[in-house]
């Protein structure tokens, strides 16, 4: 991402800065969130030669992203692009502070801090993804490549960590039911680290799932990936990268369930500046699914057209992809996205998976 | 034997302040000063040289837009920096505000949660909780240096560690208390926020006033007490205050727990403060992190010469710049270049005292040579100063580890 | 037996950049200058060893090599950027514990501020895998060969080399007996014509070449080459303070300390390999506060004959009697 | 050509604040023992240190054999054939007798220690002087004259020939002086020239052949010895006469204030007790003396009076009071004073004030506190009347910083203070060390004035002079334990050095002297 960090050099007409996007924690280059929608607002804002600047909060909380806006209207903002749900309750303040500034929150919609108010206001547009059919589409390729000792290390669980995780074990599930595998022959082993950071702790955990015979372990947490890479480099294993395709991260990285973070930000923004279809973003929550190819694994190889974006599999085709993709299209399959989880951090145990998801092909265990 | 110095006349009122440590200290804090800023200018006009004029303007002064703020985040790092500077004074070098400072916030947050107490006392209770729970992790390193002889600066490392991941382990297994789906606590009920001091779009709220009174209130305890007496007799000389009957293991033990209930109050402070956003407040994320504000502490200690009257203005000032660092990206710079400021600030104070008289020594002596009488009178000034910074950079010889400090009201 | 194998695999890599950051705590300290700056070296030397590695990934150069140059680098930068902590503490008599904390705190506001200005980044990001799954003829030695050299980085070996270099030096040459004198009685030294102020210049500079090199050897064997402002070194440079304190300032006594920490820490997070602990079905975080509560532990039982340099923390002066 | 090998010529030297050597001339010749002798901060020991580089002049030359020469280092000094004995022993303490010996001149062989040849060379010079030591020892297990040995080989490794000694005798026994001093003239035989610094006037008419005196950092003169007497020899150095034999009626001891029964120590370093089941009485009236060779347990015994360190065993009573695991501040209470051996470790706080260390054993008490708040007034008045009783110099009166003060005020300041508490014991361990005939004078007068007001002294004391005169019994102490009680008024020092050395004792182990 050496896309110059002047993306912020300020401006000598001294308008400021017109599109703003606001971190909720960790920087642009974290792999999720904060990556892809930024990578959405340069890639707009340079072909439309808009302003456009990244603010940090000083502490993240409701009132320090608050504050973050309101250092970014100083600046000049007229779009605010905020990524993740923890600007739901900021942006049900910010929507009625700042009339005329247009917000794009994703993965999140506006509510009080009690949940007692939702409202998405004419100058918001709430952006969510189907994480799940993502997931599905991951752990049905996984399986179908001949796997079937599977590996899934989330973050933390937040609702869309869980739903990239159990689509993925659903995915797994019909891939080895198509291929008349016998009750319990695919295992899993599923985690949450805990945090969304490249640590020597993350790697060490990899180490240990890869150790135990694992082939391919799904990273679904920002940086942890990172860590996950570094794990699978040594051990000589796979990764399933997330959000955004990162083949181009490292060799391991079969493929990526890629929600579309960077092209929903651009088609939100060119709905402002270009096609001046606002409204059909503003005031609801608009949700970006295989149905519109909001999700997905890469097809294509950017930067080069001959190269195959399935190159890294071994058996799996492009056929067999878009079989399963047209299934999540047309609604003959359709990933649960929640289950009910006793613990209080939302850790499922592996009853619940199994029971919940509705597995017989793959037995899950959890760490 | 008489020293050559008491021939010279009575100083004046005025030379007196000029040549007290007090003063050098403050000279020596501006100069320090002036030098970080004189770096991040080299570092702004570096990276964009059009408006380094303006981002140092926006460093300087930014603060006083948001003077609010400017006192809202200087209150945790001013109690954690009491934290440090406290113990310092007894030649303790607590590294462990951060331990001490989560503990305070989790043991504020549990009362918070946890317990069901009306208006106007349950914001008290929460507090006390803060500090208690700062104590207790304060004592740890000094039972461990005290009974066991273990160098406080290891003990308050490896129990910043452990009271991170106990923390975040004790508030992820309570149900009342975190929400999974956000990976960060509940929001803190009402009764249990500090009372707002109502600025608009600020979370400024009555802490700051009991930081400060609390401030004092140790400058009094180190200053006129008997207590004070005996831990600054210590810090300086601690087989001397054996040798005078002074309870060292108890005043290291007590040193040590204080320190730990200043960093709980930051804790507490920072966690139970209001937010501006109605039925939200401030929330803990758990994801084994060393709280920053505890290292903070360190440099506002520091900056503040362990006087807590310092500490107050110190860490009234660090958050200033970074207030206005924050401002400054809207120049396009980095809110980074802060910290490498206060970095430099703490570096440059750590020898400005001795650099200051090196200086008039130095201008003294090429003086004294272009003269070339003989001196007859040795130069008063610069020796006195001179002597009284040896005085003061002498440590006590502390026989087992390492850190040796000093200072002096 | 693979669990064992396992252990001792991830055991290493952990350990020696503390072993060896520590190694460099002792020279510093043992030279008289206490080295609170360890961290800040560490990463100092992690970053220009990234650097380094980020510049001349793309190049044909087989990554072994890539690594030693990269380690050249970063214990050039640890020097360097130990000379700041030598200008404080030994030309300027500054209190030592400040310098360091300054000096800690400056390189992660460094590194954030450079990458972001350059990366848009919170660090530096590589590419190249040092990571060595078997070492030709030595890796097919039955268990040593499995133990020792199979799954893992050339700079497990050449720290146990400069842990050897460096007790030879400590130990058997002019110059280290002349650095210990310094920091247990710099005015005996002084009387007998040694310069104590460069001598405590070696000592510091040693400690940033050691320490550069440890930290880069952290980014190496322990984050896949990747260094960051934000998770820095994660505390390593400290714990290797307690390592070299645990290890009592002595070369193989730091050697033991740096394993079994890095031992404990392997196995915090390696217990789902161990049957028997992980049908205990204890809290992760136990396993994972272990290391530095068994580190209390030890040292509790070992503190009372603890024995710091004399002069240790404190500033020469010729004049002071 | 002249017959000096060294010439130190209008040497002036200053410090921050002082002129510690004012335009200072010394000559001295080949093969003759030279004596340097003056008060206190006279500047001896500074002007031995410019001649050997560790401080540069501000003034003045250097001549060796009649040529200037210029001495920036000890390195320097040492090419120069100058060695030197500090007055503070310079050796690493945990380095063994061989590496203190070769440290700085190593002999190498590209940077690696040749450890062999070195032992060889010290183990000649040491039998070639009679100075034995084990080259493998470490110096902190070793004894002060041991170390002191280690001191003289060191010169003797550098093949010096021109030799300092700054106070040598201060740390000695009798017998260890009258072994020095035999050395001295040894090597004075072979052609060494040799510095002697000692505030001894004994020792300098015994070995020296000419003596230079200094005063308040001036020259005053130098003598021949065997032209002068010691009473011409302290005028010259304080500028008037002194008595050296301390004024004393008799008195009858009264009641038992302090007593010692089957006291044992452990030692620190050894497995054997340090001190070894040690019993005494000392009676109001009477200054009871333990005398000793230094490291012969009084440390030891002393720290577990005074409650610096518990004792293992034995019973210690106070005014009846038992307070064998009291406190220090309880046996403070009881009546205890304490003159440290350390002043600077335990004596002062050097960075306080020195009313803040006036008051240090007392501000807990009502008349300086009122609710834990110290009475600022209160201290400051006591204070000033303490500097004025006990005539404590000092640049600016009760807030002196006590680290600027001189060694002599800071004795007396502690003096001071000891007396001036409430107390019906006091100890008083070595308070006259380092100290010029003048302040030891004052001091020793101090201690009568305490028993004549019927208090309980306990005197612990490694000079025999000061133990021969002050006392009113002697109790000497070797290897821990009490080997003999003897009256100063019929024994000899010839007598009192074969006790404590272990030659003689009358006292079975175990029997106490009441
Ligand atoms: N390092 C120093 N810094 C400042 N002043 C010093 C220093 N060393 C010596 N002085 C001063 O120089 C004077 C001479 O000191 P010196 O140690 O030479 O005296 P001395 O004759 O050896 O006394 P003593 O008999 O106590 O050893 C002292 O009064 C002291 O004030
Ligand atoms: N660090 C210092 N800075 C300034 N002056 C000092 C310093 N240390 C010592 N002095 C001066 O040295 C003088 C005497 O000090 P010193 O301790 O050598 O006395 P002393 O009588 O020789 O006692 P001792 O027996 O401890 O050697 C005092 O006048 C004091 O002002
Ligand atoms: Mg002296
Ligand atoms: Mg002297």
């Amino acid at each position: 991402a050496k896309d110059g960090g002047n993306s912020g050099t300020p401006s000598t007409s001294g308008q400021g800065f017109e599109i703003a996007l606001i971190t909720d924690k960790g920087n642009i280059d974290d792999k999720s969130f904060n990556q892809g929608s930024w990578e959405g607002v340069v890639e707009f804002a340079e072909a439309n030669n808009v302003t456009h600047k990244y603010y940090k909060p000083e502490e993240a909380t409701d009132a320090g992203y608050l504050a973050a806006i309101d250092l970014a209207v100083t600046g000049g903002a007229k779009v605010i692009v905020t990524p993740g749900f923890l600007f739901e309750v900021p942006i049900f303040e910010a929507q009625t502070i700042y009339p005329d500034v247009k917000f794009i929150l994703l993965d999140g919609a506006p509510h009080t801090a009690d949940y007692a108010t939702f409202e998405t206001k004419d100058n918001v547009a709430s952006i969510m993804y189907a994480e799940e059919e993502s997931g599905y589409l991951a752990g049905y390729a996984a399986v179908m490549d001949g796997m079937t000792k599977l590996g899934f290390m989330g973050g933390m669980a937040v609702p869309a960590v869980q739903a990239f995780g159990y689509g993925y074990l659903q995915g797994a599930e019909k891939a080895a039911a198509e291929l008349g595998l016998a009750d319990g022959a695919i295992s899993a082993i599923y985690h949450y680290t805990g945090d969304f950071a490249e640590t020597d702790t993350n790697k060490a955990t990899a180490k240990t799932i890869y150790q135990g015979g694992t082939e391919v372990i799904f990273a679904c947490g920002g940086s942890v990936g990172k860590s996950v890479m570094s794990a699978a480099a040594e051990a000589g294993k796979k990764v399933i990268g997330v959000d955004v395709d990162q083949r181009y991260d490292s060799e391991t990285v079969i493929t990526s369930a890629t929600k579309g973070l960077r092209a929903s930000v651009v088609q939100v923004l060119e709905s402002i500046y270009k096609t001046n279809s606002w409204n059909t973003f503003a005031g609801q929550t608009t949700y970006f699914t295989a149905a519109n190819e909001g999700i997905g694994l890469p097809t294509t190889v950017i930067g080069d057209a001959n190269a195959k974006a399935f190159d890294r599999f071994e058996k799996f085709t492009m056929e067999q992809y878009e079989g399963a993709f047209k299934s999540l299209v047309d609604g003959t399959v359709d990933p649960i996205r929640t289950i009910d989880v006793e613990d209080a951090n939302g850790y499922a145990t592996a009853d619940e998976l199994v029971s919940g998801l509705k597995l017989s092909k793959v037995k899950v265990e959890v760490r | 034997m008489q020293d050559k110095t008491s021939l010279t006349s009575k100083p004046s009122l005025i030379n007196k302040f000029t040549h007290s440590k007090g003063f050098s200290a403050f000279t020596a804090a501006l100069m320090s000063i002036f030098l970080g800023f004189v770096f991040a200018f080299l570092i702004m006009a570096l990276a964009s040289p059009d408006n380094a004029a303006s981002g140092l303007k926006m460093l300087l002064f930014g603060g006083f837009k948001r003077l609010a703020d400017v006192f809202y985040f200087a209150t945790p790092i001013l109690m954690t920096g009491l934290a440090v500077g406290f113990a310092f004074k007894m030649g303790l070098f607590n590294i462990g505000a951060a331990g001490q400072y989560t503990m305070g916030m989790f043991f504020a947050l549990y009362v918070g949660f946890m317990w069901d107490l009306p208006d106007g006392i349950h914001w008290v209770a929460c507090v006390i909780a803060g500090m208690i729970g700062g104590l207790l992790w304060g004592l740890i390193p000094g039972l461990f240096k005290a009974l066991l002889n273990v160098h406080e600066v290891i003990t308050s490392i490896m129990f910043n560690y452990i009271g991170m991941y106990l923390v975040d382990m004790l508030i992820q297994s309570n149900a009342a208390m975190y929400v999974s789906s956000k990976t960060r606590t509940a929001y803190l009920p009402a009764s249990a926020q500090l009372p707002s001091l109502g600025i608009e779009r600020s979370n400024a709220n009555i802490s700051i006033i009991l930081a400060v009174l609390i401030a004092v209130l140790l400058y009094i305890i180190l200053n006129k007490t008997t207590f004070g007496y005996e831990l600054r007799a210590t810090g300086f000389n601690k087989f001397a205050s054996t040798y005078a009957g002074m309870n060292g293991k108890r005043n290291i033990i007590l040193t040590m727990g204080i320190a730990g209930a200043m960093a709980g109050l930051g804790g507490a402070f920072a966690i139970l403060a209001p937010s501006t956003i109605q039925g939200s407040s401030m929330t803990y994320e758990p994801i084994n992190v060393i709280a920053a504000n505890g290292f903070n502490g360190i440099a506002v200690a520091l900056l503040g010469s362990n006087n807590p009257l310092g500490i107050i203005f110190a860490a009234v000032f660090i958050s200033h710049i970074q207030r206005g660092g924050t401002l400054a990206s809207l120049y396009g710079y980095k809110p980074e270049i802060i910290d490498i400021v206060i970095a430099v600030i703490i570096y440059f104070s750590a020898f400005a005292m001795l650099m200051n008289t090196t200086v008039v020594s130095f201008f003294k002596k090429l003086f004294k040579k272009n003269q070339s009488s003989p001196s007859t009178e040795p130069s008063t000034t610069s020796s006195e100063a001179s002597k009284e910074l040896l005085s003061e950079k002498i440590p006590s010889k502390d026989q087992e580890i390492s850190t040796s400090t000093k200072e002096e009201a | 037996m693979d669990t064992v194998y396992y252990l001792v695999q991830n055991t290493l890599p952990v350990a020696i950049p503390l072993l060896l950051v520590a190694l460099g705590g002792m020279f510093s300290e043992r030279s008289g200058i206490i080295n609170i700056a360890l961290e800040g070296i560490m990463l100092f030397g992690a970053f220009f060893g990234c650097l380094f590695v980020y510049f001349i990934q793309g190049s044909s150069l087989n990554p072994q090599y890539i690594l030693l140059l990269g380690m050249a680098v970063a214990a050039l930068a640890g020097i360097i950027f130990s000379l700041l902590l030598s200008l404080a503490t030994v030309t300027m008599k500054a209190d030592q514990t400040i310098s360091g904390t300054a000096l800690n705190m400056l390189v992660p506001g460094m590194i954030l501020l450079y990458a972001k200005m350059f990366f848009n980044s919170d660090g530096i990001t590589t590419n190249v895998n040092f990571y060595l799954r078997k070492v030709p003829f030595l890796g097919d030695l039955p268990v040593i060969g499995k133990l020792f050299f199979q799954n893992t980085y050339i700079t497990v070996y050449i720290g146990f080399l400069f842990l050897i270099i460096a007790a030879i030096i400590f130990y058997k040459t002019r110059f280290g007996l002349r650095l210990r004198a310094c920091g247990e009685h710099p005015h005996a030294a002084d009387s007998v014509g040694i310069n104590v102020y460069v001598m405590r210049y070696a000592g510091v500079s040693m400690s940033g070449f050691l320490g550069g090199m440890g930290g880069f050897f952290y980014a190496v064997g322990v984050m896949n080459s990747n260094i960051n402002g934000h998770t820095g070194v994660a505390g390593f440079g400290f714990l290797a303070l307690a390592v070299m304190i645990f290890g009592q300032w002595k070369p193989f006594q730091i050697l033991l300390a740096a394993l079994f920490f890095a031992f404990l820490r392997t196995l915090a997070y390696s217990i789902a390999l161990i049957p028997f602990l992980h049908d205990l079905n204890i809290n992760q975080t136990f396993y994972k506060m272990l290391p530095y509560l068994a580190t209390m532990v030890v040292l509790a039982f070992t503190s009372q004959k603890s024995r710091a340099p004399k002069a240790e923390g404190i500033p020469y002066d010729k004049s002071q009697r | 050509m002249n017959d000096y090998i060294i010439e130190m010529l209008n040497i002036t030297k200053e410090f921050p604040g002082i002129i510690a050597n004012d335009n200072i001339t010394l000559r001295l010749k080949k093969g003759e023992i030279h004596a340097l002798l003056g008060e206190n901060g006279a500047g001896k020991s500074t002007l031995m240190s410019v001649l050997f580089g560790l401080y540069q002049p501000e003034k003045g030359e250097i001549r060796k054999n009649g040529n200037t020469v210029k001495i920036n280092n000890p390195n320097d000094a040492n090419a120069l054939g100058i060695g030197m004995v500090h007055q503070h022993f310079k050796l690493v303490e945990i380095f063994t007798v061989l590496e203190n010996i070769i440290l700085g001149v190593e002999p190498h062989a590209l940077g690696f220690l040749q450890k062999k040849k070195a032992r060889e060379k010290v183990v000649e010079l040491s039998k070639q002087y009679g100075l034995e030591v084990n080259p493998d020892a470490l110096i902190e297990k070793i004894s002060v004259g041991m170390q002191q040995r280690v001191e003289i080989l060191k010169m003797l490794y550098r093949d010096n020939e021109i030799l300092i000694f700054d106070e040598p005798t201060a740390v000695l026994t009798p017998q260890e002086i009258d072994e020095l001093m035999e050395i001295m003239r040894r090597f004075a035989k072979e052609g060494k020239s040799i510095l002697f610094i000692t505030h001894k006037l004994n020792e300098i008419m015994a070995v020296a052949d000419r003596c230079t005196v200094l005063r308040k950092g001036q020259y005053v003169g130098t003598v021949d010895i065997k032209d002068t007497t010691k009473e011409e020899l302290s005028r010259m150095m304080v500028g008037r006469d002194v008595s050296f034999r301390v004024q004393k009626e008799t008195m009858t001891p009264g009641r038992v204030v302090l007593s010692v029964r089957n006291v044992s120590v452990p030692s620190k370093t050894s497995k054997k007790n340090a001190v070894s089941n040690v019993s005494f009485d000392v009676r109001a009236g009477e200054i009871v003396c333990l005398a000793g060779i230094d490291g012969n347990g009084q440390t030891e015994f002393v720290s577990a009076l005074t409650g610096l360190e518990r004792h293992t065993s034995g019973t210690i009573t106070l005014c009846d009071q038992d307070i064998s695991k009291a406190s220090v501040r309880t046996r403070s209470q009881a009546g205890m004073s304490h003159i440290p051996e350390d002043r600077h470790k335990y004596g002062l706080v050097l960075d306080y004030t020195l009313e803040d260390n006036l008051v240090i054993q007392r501000y807990w008490q009502p008349q300086f506190q009122r609710f834990g708040f110290i009475r600022r007034k209160a201290v400051r008045s006591y204070a000033e009347g303490l500097i004025k009783q006990y005539d404590v110099r000092s640049g600016q009166g009760p807030l002196t910083i006590a680290r600027s003060m001189s060694g002599g005020n800071q004795q007396k300041t502690i003096i001071g203070r000891e007396i001036d508490k409430d107390h019906e014991l006091l100890v008083a361990v070595q308070p006259t060390r380092g100290l010029d005939v003048g302040a030891i004078e004052y001091i020793h007068k101090q201690l009568v004035a305490r028993r004549n007001a019927g208090k309980a002294v306990l005197l612990v004391s490694l000079e025999l002079d000061e133990v021969m005169n002050v006392s009113d019994r002697i109790l000497v102490m070797y290897e821990g334990e009490i080997v003999g009680e003897l009256d100063p008024k019929t024994t000899t020092v010839q007598e009192l050095g074969l006790y404590m050395s272990g030659a003689k004792r009358n006292l079975k182990e175990g029997s106490h002297a009441g």
